[in-house]
Order: C-alpha cells, then structure tokens, then sequence
C-alpha cells in the first residue's frame, strides 16, 4: 500500500541541525516531484529549548500543515515525549535508543536506530548525524536517491570532493540501515512523482518579497520583528540588485516615515513589520490616507495583545488594520490566503497603492510567512503592473491652468506629481487642504475632501482581487473565512465532501472595503453560514456583520494555533446538525 | 545654429509661494524664511528641484510659504521622510525645518539616527525654546524655570544643549544662526547645504507672542560670533565651544568629512542592475 | 415680550478682547442665574485672524451651542461679513460705525454703537472698549448690573481703586447708550432670573481635570495637544494640592509609559491628548491590557484624520478607541455626554480601571472640551470611589502558598500588589504568562488567560454607567447616538415634540463594551432607529450592527461643526416620513 | 523590654527568582545578571523594595530572573515606565537594564529625556552590538561593517557612542563595565544605585550566538581601566577619554550632582496637601 500524504516530524534540541535535516529532505522531495509544505515551531527560549520540523508531503497539493505525525523523528527524550501525542497511532517512531526510551505503552511501529553510532562508529563523521536521518528517512517513504544526492553535491561542492563523498556515505548508510531493518516499510511509501515538478519552494516571507520586486517596490524600510523580519532581511539582499535599497530604521515610526518619503519622492515603497511595530505606525497611517501618498504596509500578525507569544499564530489584527487610525482614515486592507497568493497579493497590494493612492496593509501571519512550501512558478508575464498617475502639463491634473495635486475626480484619485517634474510643486500634508493642497478648515472642504478619499475606496471594492472559492457552489453550507485559516478550510471541505456533507467556501482577498459584488450573493445564497477564524472576538464576522445583518455562526480558537482540519470537521458537521 | 543658454540667476522672490505667512507678526520665523529664500538663490536652485520636509508647529509651516516641493509631515517625523526622500533621490536637495519641539522632544531620537547616518540634508531648527503652535508650553531647550501662560510653575529641568548633542552623535556640519542675523544665517544655511552630510543648524527665532523671556533682546544680548580665528575643523574646541552658556556662539562649530547615507547606497547598488522581473526569474530559479 | 434662550456672539480680530468680553458676560449672567453655554472658533491662522465668542443664555438649561445668533456684536467689518449669515433674520446687530458698514439689504435691527469713540473720547480709556460692550449687551437682554459690579470689582480690585471706578464708568456708558438709543430692546430681553444661581462655570477639559481629582487621580503625563492640552495645564497646577504631581513628557509615547509605570508603582494615572497622540499610544494600550494595568486615557477627539483640522470638531475617533490595538485587546470606552458628564464619567473612568485592571478611554471632543457651561455643582459625597483590589497576605490573591498576581477568578479580576508589599513580587509584562505572572505559550495559558481578560469586560458591561435618556419611552421612533451629539439630540426631540412628533433617545456611555440591558430593550421596542453621528461612515452604527444587526437609519455629517438642531430635526422627520 | 534587631545581611542568592535564565550558554547576560545580584546585596535591600524594569530583547529578560518587583515593559520604553514609577515612588530604588538596541535605536529618544531630567535611577544597558533576540541584526553599536548573519551586508552606520551621548546630554553618571569583570561592575553598580540622579553604565556584555566579532577575548583585549588617578568630577576629561576608540576604557567617567526628577517633584508639592475631595470643593467655589 503507498499513501499520497505523508506527514514527517524531526524533533529535538533547537540549533542541534533540526532545520538542516528539515531542509534537505524538503528539497529532495520538491525535486521528487511531491508537493511540499512545511510547518515548524521556533523554540520559546533563546536559544535552545525543544523545536520542531515538520514536512508534509503529497502527491495532489495540501493545504494544511497536517494534523498528526506520520513519521516522528525523536533526537532526544524531550522530543519524544513532547511529540509522541501528536503522532498517529499507527504512525512510525524512529528514534536512537542511545538517547530515547520510548513508553511501554506505545502503539508506534518503532525504529530503532542507532544514528549516533553509525555516524561516530562507522563513519567516523559524527557531525554527519543528521545526513544520515535524511538517509534513513527518505528510504522510508522511497524517495529516488538521486535527488538527495545532487543536493548533497551541491551543498557541499564547496569544502572538496572528500567532504561531499563522506556525506554520500552517511546518506548511503542511512538507507542500507532502513533496507536492512525495516522490511514492513511499504506503508509508509508515497505515490510515485507527481505533477509538482517545476514548482518552487517559497516560504510566505519570501513571495512578498518576490511579489514586492515584481511589482516594481524599489524602497523598503523595515525593523527587525518575528516574524516579519526575513522580508527586510530577503529585500536587503535583492532589492539593490534592481537598483532599488531596502534597509533597517531605527525603530517602526522612522520605518513608516521612511516609506513615506519615499513614496512621496516617486518610490514604490514598503515596511513590514508585526503587531507591536504595526501600533506604531497608527498615527502615520493616517498621514498617508490624507496626503494619499501610495504605499504598502505588511503586517505579517502574531498571537497578542502587546509582546504576547511571538512566535505564535493568530488572527488578532484584523480590527487594527481595518479601523484603527484617528479620524476616518480610509486605507485597503489584503488578506492572502495561501503561501502562492502572498506573491499575487502583494503585487496587487502595491498595484491599488499606487492606483489609488492610499495605504495598503497586507496581513500575514505567523503561519504563512513562516511556512515553506511548494508552489506553481509565477508565469511573471501574465503579472499585470500599474504605476503612479502622474500629472502631465497639458492634461491630467490641472485647473486653471495649474497643478493641482488633489483636484476633484470622479473616482476620487487625483494626478500625482513626483519632485523634479516641472510645474508640479506641492505640500504634502496631513492637514485637511483644498484641491491645491493648501490647508483648509472650512465645512465644505472638509466634506468634499472626506468624501473623496473614501470615493476612492468604492472604486477599488469593485476590482478587488478576486475572492478565493472552494466547494461545492449549490451547497446550502456556506464557510466564509480569510486568511491562512483558508488552508484548514479547505481540507475541512475536501473531508466532509468524502462524507456526504457539502460545503463551499468564500475567502474574500480585500478585507477593507469589502467587495459587495462577492460576498452579497454568497450570503444571500447560503441557509448557514460558519466563520471560521483564530481570535477571540469574531473580528471578521463582526465585520461582516455590520455590513450585512443577519445570524452567522462563528468558530474561534485563540490557542496561538492554526486550526486542526479533524476539530474544524467536527465542529462544522454539529453546527450544521442544527440547523438540519 | 549654436545658441546661448543664459542662466538668469534666480531671485529671493523666485522661491515664494503663493501662500502668505500665518505666523504672529514679530515672529522669528520670517527672518529665517528669508535667509531659506536667499540660500536657495545663492545656489540658484530651479524651485522643482527642492525639496523641503518639516514636522508639525508654526515653523514646520514654513514649507507652504515657498515655491518648492515640500512634505510637512506629523509631528517629529521629519528626519525619516527626509531620509526616505534622499533614498530615493539622493541628488536633490533636501532642506528639513522645523521647531525645537518637533526636533529635541518627540523627534530627537531620529535626530540622532539622521546625524549619525550621515544624512545629507541641511536642517534648520526654529529654536524659541516654547511651543508656539500649542500656545506656549516650555520646550527642551527652555532653561529650567522658563515659565510660560501655559506653564506657570517653569520649565523643570535643565534645557537640553542641541549643538553638544549633535557633535556627541557625529554630526559632520555643527551650527548655530540667529533669525535677526539674516546675512550671515543666509551664509550658514547656503554652506550646509554645500556641505555634503548631516548639516545642523540650530536657530534662535524668538516667539515673542508666548516666550516673553528669550526675546530678540535677550538673544543679541547672549550672544556674540565665533572668533574670526576658529577652526571649525577642531572636534575637541567645538565641543568647549559648545559648552559655553555665556556668551552663546553664533557661527560654525564644526564641520568634517564622512561617508554620507546616500555614498551607503549608491556602493550598495551592482554596478549593472537588471530588471525586476529578471531578478525575480532569477531567484525564481535558484528557488526550484 | 421676553424671551427665554438667547445667543450672543461677539466676533472680531483673534487676541482682541473677544475673548474677555464673552467671559464677563458669561461670569455675569451664571451669577444672574442663567443657564450659561459657550462655543467659540478659534482661528486658523497662528495668531489674529478672525475669531469668535458665543453665549448662549437660557432660563431652562439648553444642551446645544444654538443654530443661530440673536444678538451679533461685530467689532469689525470681517466679523460682520462672516457672521451675518448665522444671525437670524429678526437678530440685533450691534456694531461700530467706523468700523463696520452693514450691507444695504440687512434685515436685523441695527444699533450703531460708537464703541471706539465712547472709550477714546468720551472715558478717555480706550482699552475699556470692551467694558463698553459688556454693558450695552448686558442691558439689551436685560442683566441686573449688580453681577457685573461685583465681578468687575474683583477682577481689578488689584489694579487699585481707580481702576476699577474707570471700568465701572465704561460698564455704565454702555448701558447709558443703550437705553438711550435702543428704546425698542424688549424683544432681546430674557425672563428674569432663574433657578440656575449655585451652578458651577466649567469647561468639558476642566470637568474632566476635576472628576480626575475628586476619583483619586494622583498622577497625570501629557503632551501639548489641541483640544487636550488644557486638562495637562489644569491638572499640574492643582493635582500637586493633593499630594499628586502632573507632567510634560517627551511625547505621547513617554506619556503612556509614565502612565504605566505609576499605575503599576500604585498610582491611578491618566494621560490626556487627541486623535494624533493617542495613535502613538496604541502599542502600550495593548501593554496596559495584557499587564492588567489600570489607566485612564482620555481621547479630546478632533477632526482628522492625521494632523487634520486641529480645531475642529467631529467624533471620529469612536473606531480607534473601540479597536485599535494589535491581537486581542480588551479595554472600556466611555463617552460623556455634556461638560457636566464629563464629571461624572470620569470618576467612573476611574473607578472602572481600577475594578477591571484595564485601560479605560474617555471620548471628549473639540465640542465638550472647549465649551464651558453652567452646570449644578456635583455632590461630592455621592461620589463613589473605588479603589484598587490588592491582594492580602493570607486571603486574596493566593496560590498554593503564594501570591500569583494574574490567579483565574470567577469575574476575571486579580488581587494586585504594589511594590513594597511583602511577598507580593511579580513581573508585569506583556508577554503571555501564566497564573504567577511567568511567560508561557502554550495553547492553554494563551486560550484561558485571553477568556480571563475578556471576562472582565462582561463583567463590566453589567455595571455600565446608565446611559442618557431623553424623550417619551413610548414613541416608535428612536435614536441612538452617543457622546457630544447629545446635545443636539435633545433639543430636537423639545422641538419635535412641540410639533407633535414623538422621539426617543439612547446615548449609552459605555460603548465598549456596550451593556446589552440597556441597548437590547430599546433596539427591540422601536420601529424605527436614526443613529446621528459626526463621522463619515457611522462608526457608532457599524458597531451597533455588528452586535444588534437589524437596518438602521443613520445620520452623519463631517465637516468639523456639531449638528445644527434644525437641520437634523429636517433629516428627521425627512427620514420619520419614509416609514410611515 | 527593649529587643536587639539583628539585620542579617542578605546575600546574592536571596534574589534570584524561580524563573532560570533562558540565555543561550556563554551569554554576556549572566555576569551582568549576577553582579547586580552582588550590588543588590552590597545594598541589602529587601527584594520586595526593589523594582526592575526593562524593555524588551534577551537582556530584558533579566526582571524575571530575580526576586524584585519587576517590569517587562515594551521594546524602548524602559525609561518612561520608570520614571512614571519614581514620580509615584520616589523612595523606591529602580534598576533599568536591557539591550543596545532598546536603548539607543528605538529607545534613545527617552533615554535623552531620562538623562536630562535626571531621573533617579541606575540604567545598566547590555551591550552587544546585536538584536539578540530577533537573532542576530546589527544594532546602533555595531561598528560600520559589522557583518552578521541577518545583516550579510554588514552595519551601513558608524556606531552611536554610548558614554559621548550620555555626557553631552548632562548625565550626572557616565560609566562603561564589562560582563567579564564581574566584581568591577558590581562596584560600579552599586554605586549607580546609590547615586543621586541618573546613573548610565553601558556595559560589554558579548552574544557569542550571533556577534562572532566583539566577542569576550574582543573586549578583553580592546579595553583597559580607567587610569587609577582619574578624576570623574572633569566633565572635559570624561568627553575626551569617552571619545577614545583604542583603547576602551572601563570605569567611572563621570559624577556630578544636579537636582533630580525626584526633587523637584518634592519641592512642587505644598508644605501641607489636602484630601482630594476639599480640592475639588474648593475649586468648585472657584468656579461659581
Ligand atoms: C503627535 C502629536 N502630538 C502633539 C501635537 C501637537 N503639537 C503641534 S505643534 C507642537 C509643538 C510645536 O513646538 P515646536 O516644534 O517648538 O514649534 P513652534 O510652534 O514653536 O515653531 C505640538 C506639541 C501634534 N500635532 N502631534
Ligand atoms: C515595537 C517592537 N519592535 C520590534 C520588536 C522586536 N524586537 C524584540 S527584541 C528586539 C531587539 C533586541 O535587541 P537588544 O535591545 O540589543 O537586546 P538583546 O536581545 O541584544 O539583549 C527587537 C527589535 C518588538 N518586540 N517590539
Ligand atoms: S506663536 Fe510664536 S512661534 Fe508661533 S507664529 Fe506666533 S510668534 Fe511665531
Ligand atoms: S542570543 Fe545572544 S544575547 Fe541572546 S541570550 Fe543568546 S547569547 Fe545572549
Ligand atoms: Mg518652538
Ligand atoms: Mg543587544
């Protein structure tokens, strides 16, 4: 029997090569043609304390990091005891019986192997540890060896042919071990390749910062924060290889104010940052919606309030995103529901920034920016790029004969200019100002001017990116969620379909304004509709909620976890059981 | 067939805008927007190609009295929006104004990133020890004890000393102008924006609607010019300079040489850069 | 004919006495026993500009800033061109004739006042031009002078007899003038005293800065800002008398944190500023919520967004102090609704920080800080103070054996310690922490300790401060509205009534969380509900839907002035008659 | 009748906390750690008279390693939460610790205002030129070009100096301490807690885990005491010998007495205060 799903845990002490045994079964395996998705959970204390990779592999794509342990790979007794729940029953336990002692109660088919006697004894390469788990583990699932050993090649191509030769061996001696003493091992085999070569393995960090590049960001200013950091960190290497620099303030208020400027100097310009930092940003968010200046803020969001669990998931600033700011500050607010979608939304993140001149903010979260995963290559031709209205002298823009940066339009966006150009001098300002950009208090200004920026909002609600759609369209059960909970969903939907029970999902991609062409037949088109989603309050249902009055029922975790997709099913099927 | 370009060069009045000065009659504030007017014409800049940011106050105002592009950003954010302007356009000139308020209170922390990055700006700040915006509260640089209508009981502790806080944190272009000194705060300000890096220029400019005590009197009365002989190349007399609290030294301080923000990014960059797409195809492949 | 409610505005150049003239009549007419009401507009410009004062008059208390002037006292011609269009038809324009020349079309009965000539030549005193003008406003709606004696002696008595004898000469050639001149001043004159005499005169921002005292308040942090600069001033000079101290921070950041810090050393501690500080204080509102720390910041709301109309009214800051903060963040939010609310609401401020351990954010607004009005004096010894709940040393608060600030109780609500206390030692933070107060992240500490917060919001929704109701229980009508709008409200239902239309009104002042007892009844008992509110997108009637979702009328206006009573009684029963 | 008291001197380990420290082995952070310990024992305070505060990063952890009351507060926020706290309690002896990063990029702004108010309060920054816990950027004390393996490109800015800034903003104690020289800081500790006024010692305390550069034989081999007859009372010899880069010195630069926060938060009070309700009522009459 070969399964098409297969999930793998290696467990132990953080910074002990954890990752790197991760890592190389994750490539091999994307070149084997599998899909990929990792999940991993840094450890709480500084520096070591108990971590985790986890893979999971399958021949169709998957969505969800999994809910249980197929294969657990225990370093150490702590990572055996803290993981041996999580792993299915019938799941496999591969552990060195130098460092682990399982429990007598165990149902585990349980692999002993001596990894740190192959590798000190045998191999005389103690360090090669890990090199030969891989070894081990990709027998285990029957992955070509030819992958594992390019990648090795390539790895460490570096330190000499002697160095690539001794990690051959110990990726050798890992599998003769599973040949040797694992003869049931059938059960753990995947499908052969599938259809996923080709792809690319991208964590969510990374596709918003491929997508900020694609969609032509030259200017990032950022601050380190978890877990947002690696897209400063990813920027600052590639995005001068465009001509363009990305670099560190000294705290988020410089970051904001940095983007800011740039913007207003011509930039296509970016911060990323995480809860704490995005607080700091309030007050210049609103100087963005009211000089209208373009520019996109990625909040990739974590479990709160305050410091709260930084490496933890959670769907906690929604509200913040969507409404705070003082004084009616209009901005539009993205949410990607997937690792892939982090590229498309974010190059459409910068796209209505820059159509319609206002603050975009980007939500991700721990679970998507973290994660790897493998996704279809981006055909960047089909990207669609739209830059900056500029003013031109004898068209866009002027009034009586002048400039006027925030004349009056139909759709509310007004020509910019960019400082240089001829004729097209202004203040940008955060008072409320006329046309000509000139401070104003009167009645009417205000009036006019508050209706403009908001004018710009409707616009943009009716190109919204479209919403993401799964299920089955006639179901009566109607799942409406946003974000990286989109994952769980999916699966959930996929699972109960097996069972009988249909359902559909809409994830609406533009959270602030709320594209009423989508989500208003999808409501009026379901008997129940379930939200889904990781906060306490129901943010997003609350939101809907106002927008379209009726009874919704809501599901909320606040764990500092994703959803598992067996405890959403469960939840969703006795919810429906009364209203049936 | 060859024709002669005359550069006209331009006037004070080249550089004002369209807006007239809200400011208090007798505020400081007009002596030093007409030493901006003048440095700008000293340089003979084409008003397109400046750029001037300032925070919030009576003197972050000033950018909506000209001719220039101009950002007047929130409170105590000027410093990052210069520094994100420069990023993006590091060869036009950037002038940042505003008060002592926005620039020693709320800003001072990107004060000292902005200096000690190298920024190469030219920034003036508006120094009437109060803040005349919000109707007279004492300000750092207040002596301790300045006490105002908004602040009755004075100012509780000691004023903040912005020249030594500059030269502490790097700051290549150290000076110090007076609003009714208009030549010679005209030549401060021309100079710092030839100086290339971080150009201070911290400037008494009296509030005499809410500050009865630092008057213009009380200014001419403190302070007197640098002597002829000083060398502003000497970090160690600048700083005993700058110290003095009797007289206060009105010229340049100190001035040097460093690699600027903007010499940072320009070497960043590779000497041939590819589009965006063909990075991110390149990456897209290093990614498979 | 005498009336009973009178506006008076006097209107000239910014710093020219407009000011002290208003207050003298306004002190005048309190001790006459009127109901006093003020709003004045301060320029735009830093300094001069035009400017006004206005008082309204009333024997009945009024609740609105008046629609329109009866008595326009223009000192020169800008005052008269911009002021005549708010001066009724029927109104008295007192004016200077070397000053002002009206236009040739003016309906109002004019009374030329040689102003100038009366002081310069006649008194030969110039600067009692404004002296003049008390008196001749005093006599035409008919002030016994007995109060303007009295308050003209104390205010010069410093100055030394002869002064005062040659401000009383000025009040008295005032009057003089006017009988002499204006034989027809019955229409302008005000039923005769009333029962307002013992009423106290204060500003929205000095109700606060008392209601602070009087609830124990002992430490305050501010950052000059318009409209809330004026509670910082007010409160360094008279917090000190108690034994408490208020202070200038380096910006709105620092003022939150010494907020912090002294609640946490044991202090009740608020800060106060407007819409641009309070975006700078999100990231330690969420500190303040997860350390469970008792704070009360109050919010002067002012028109934005960003810098926007600093000395403009609108309440637009209902979204950010409802749900600003990144993750789950629980905090209360009130809204007193008149000057003599902001008292009251403060106090409960307070006491409802100390009892949840939470954040507590007042909503004032350029209306209600700014405005002074005669209100009844509170009764101190109904004050109810309630003070911090600190853990004992063998009761409260205890934990196998130890104190565990954070210990889970039946309300949510912990015992505190205050430093010093024997064995009550803990680290307040903002990371997620268990029981003890250490940081943890698993699922369980994170879903608990989040239902913990949480909980206590519930809780206090139960004990809300009554909200403010006005109008006849029985109409089918309702309106919902909240804050400084209130005001407006009440006068248009007086006058609906008259005209035969029945309306009612709910002003919760506890809108986050909002007590369902009070908001549930009267949403179901009304056909029809209009929710008037300052702002562009009805941030009040996006909250109440989302709670209570059924349709809504909504009312918004958004051009920095409050509503004028006529107009919104139009929109209403405009509105009143679609339903019908 | 009358009982001797016996004060039995309290020793290092009656304040450590239950909470072990999470510092990666070989951290910078437990000498500090265990020299205030000592210095907390050298002044034998009661554990629940102490009340440490910091921001946030790996140093800022140290609260919860003790006994004191503590504050963890938010990242560069460490000063005004003291000083909010020493307006409440001015008698209470405050500690402040945390990183570089906490203190001079995001928090250095208050950390000038702390200085200049000069607050109480003994500041003890760790200092390793890195942000430890978001693992491994360059911080405002990284010399330019510091490479790590989050900033690859290396440190674009020349490092803030600490000591320099603290002078220049009339720091009334300036010192510099090394992880290393555990009974030495545990001197200078000792005497910033009994320092009447800001006492500011940055001290070298190396992340072996992500600065491979200024790592413990780094600072050993660049630093040097303080001359045995310098003198901290010579504000320019304090500037001078600050502004050294080779070698760095160790020890107490400076000490001065000025009035504190606390002092005049003493002197704003009246002789004698009143109950808060005869305020209002009196205020009340005021306004009637
Ligand atoms: C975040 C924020 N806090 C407070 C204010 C209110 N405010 C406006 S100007 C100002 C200070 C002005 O003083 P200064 O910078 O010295 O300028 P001046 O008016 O004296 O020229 C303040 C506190 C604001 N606009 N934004
Ligand atoms: C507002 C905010 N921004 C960013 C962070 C992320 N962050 C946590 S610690 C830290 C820097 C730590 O560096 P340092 O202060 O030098 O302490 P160290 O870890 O080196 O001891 C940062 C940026 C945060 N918690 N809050
Ligand atoms: S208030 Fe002072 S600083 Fe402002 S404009 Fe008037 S004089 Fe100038
Ligand atoms: S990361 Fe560095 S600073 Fe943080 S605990 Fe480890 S060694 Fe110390
Ligand atoms: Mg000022
Ligand atoms: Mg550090």
């Amino acid at each position: 029997m070969t399964r098409n799903d297969l999930v793998i845990r290696v467990a132990g002490e953080a910074g002990e090569g954890i990752v790197s045994t991760g890592q190389l079964l994750t490539q091999a395996a994307l070149r084997g043609g599998f899909h990929v998705l990792t999940y991993s959970q840094p450890p709480s204390e500084i520096k070591g304390g108990h971590a985790f990779y986890q893979i999971r592999l399958s021949a169709d794509r998957s969505y969800s990091k999994g809910d249980s342990v197929d294969i657990l790979l225990a370093f150490n007794q702590e990572a055996y005891d803290r993981n041996a729940a999580e792993t299915k029953d019938d799941g496999l336990l591969v552990y060195d019986p130098s460092e682990v002692t399982p429990s007598a109660d165990s149902h585990f088919v349980q692999v002993e192997f001596p990894l740190n006697d192959i590798a000190k004894n045998q191999l005389k390469f103690p360090i090669a540890k890990n090199v030969v788990a891989v070894g081990a583990l990709a027998e285990l699932f029957d992955l070509p060896t030819k992958h594992l050993d390019s990648l090795i090649e390539e790895r460490w191509l570096r330190k000499g042919e002697a160095v690539v030769q001794k990690n051959l061996d110990a990726l050798r001696a890992g599998i003769d071990y599973v040949i040797e003493h694992v003869p049931q091992r059938d059960n753990f085999a995947l499908y052969p390749e599938k259809s996923h070569s080709g792809e690319i393995m991208v964590s969510g960090s990374e596709a918003i910062g491929l997508g900020a590049i694609a969609a032509g960001c030259s200017f990032m200013a950022g601050y380190p924060i978890t877990p947002a950091s690696d897209i400063k960190e990813f920027l600052e290497i590639h995005l001068p290889k465009t001509g363009g620099h990305a670099l560190q303030a000294e705290d988020e208020l410089a970051a904001i104010g940095m983007v800011l400027g740039a913007s207003y100097a011509g930039s296509k310009a970016m911060t990323a940052t995480s809860g704490p930092g995005f607080s700091l940003m309030i007050e210049m968010l609103g100087l963005a919606a009211m000089a209208e200046l373009p520019c996109v803020i990625v909040d990739a969001q974590r479990a709160g309030p305050s410091t709260g669990m930084p490496t933890r998931h959670e769907q906690g600033d929604l509200y913040q995103a969507a409404f705070a700011g003082h004084g009616e500050c209009p901005r539009i607010v993205l949410a990607p529901t997937s690792v892939r979608d982090c590229f498309y939304q974010t190059v459409n993140a910068f796209n209505l920034a820059e159509k319609y001149q206002t603050p975009v903010i980007l939500l991700g979260d721990t679970l998507l920016n973290v994660r790897s995963e493998s996704v279809p290559r981006p055909i960047l031709n089909e990207v669609k790029v739209i830059d900056r209205l500029l003013f031109s002298e004898n068209g866009n823009g002027r009034m009586n004969g002048e400039y006027n940066r925030y004349v009056l339009t139909e759709n509310g966006v007004s020509p910019m200019s960019i400082p240089g150009q001829e004729g097209g001098q202004y203040i940008a300002t955060g008072l409320e100002h006329n046309e000509e950009g000139l401070h104003r208090y009167d009645e009417a200004t205000h009036t006019i001017m508050t209706q403009k920026r908001f004018r710009k909002l409707e616009r943009a609600a009716l190109e919204a990116p479209e919403a993401d759609r799964f299920g089955d369209p006639e179901a009566e059960v109607g799942i409406l969620t946003w974000g990286s909970t989109v994952g769980s969903v999916i699966e959930v939907i996929r699972q109960a379909e097996q069972e009988g029970l249909k359902l559909d999902m809409l994830a609406p991609r533009m959270l602030m304004p709320l594209a009423d062409h989508e989500v208003r037949p999808f409501i009026e088109s379901k008997r129940v509709i379930i939200i889904p989603e990781v906060n306490y309050v129901g943010q997003f249902a609350n939101m809907i909620t106002s927008q379209y009055p009726r009874d919704y029922v809501r599901i909320n975790i606040f764990g500092g976890m994703p959803f598992r997709v067996d405890w959403l099913l469960e939840k969703i099927r006795e919810e429906v059981a009364q209203y049936v | 067939m060859s024709s002669v370009v005359t550069v006209e060069k331009r006037k004070v009045n080249d550089y004002k805008g369209e807006e007239r000065p809200t400011w208090c009659p007798g505020c400081g504030d007009f002596g030093v927007l007409n030493a901006v007017f003048k440095a700008l014409s000293e340089h003979n800049f084409d008003p397109k190609n400046v750029i001037i940011v300032s925070g919030i106050g009576c003197s972050s105002r000033l950018p909506f009295f000209t001719d220039a592009y101009g950002f007047h950003t929130v409170h105590g954010r000027a410093m990052p929006v210069a520094a994100g302007i420069r990023a993006v356009q590091p060869d036009m000139p950037v002038l940042a104004m505003g008060g002592d308020g926005d620039a020693f209170a709320i800003g001072v922390g990107h004060l000292i990133h902005a200096i000690r990055r190298n920024l190469n700006i030219c920034y003036v700040v508006m120094d009437n020890a109060v803040y005349g915006l919000t109707k007279g509260q004492t300000s750092p640089t207040a002596e301790r004890g300045l006490a105002t209508k908004a602040t009755p009981q004075g100012a509780s502790d000691p004023a903040v000393n912005p020249l030594l806080l500059a030269l502490a944190t790097g700051c290549t272009f150290v000076a110090r102008g007076f609003s009714s000194k208009p030549k010679e705060l005209a030549d401060l300000i021309t100079r710092g924006i030839a100086h290339e890096g971080f150009a201070f220029i911290d400037t008494y400019s009296p509030c005499p609607t809410f500050n009865t005590v630092n008057t213009f009197k009380y200014y001419r009365d403190a302070t007197e010019d640098l002597p002829a002989d000083f060398d502003p190349s000497d970090f160690s007399t600048a700083l005993q300079y700058a110290a003095s609290e009797d007289p206060l030294y009105l010229g340049l301080y100190y001035q040097a040489e460093q690699p600027t923000f903007e010499d940072h990014i320009r070497n960043n960059k590779p000497e041939l850069t590819n589009s965006a797409m063909t990075v991110v195809e390149n990456l897209f492949d290093q990614m498979s």
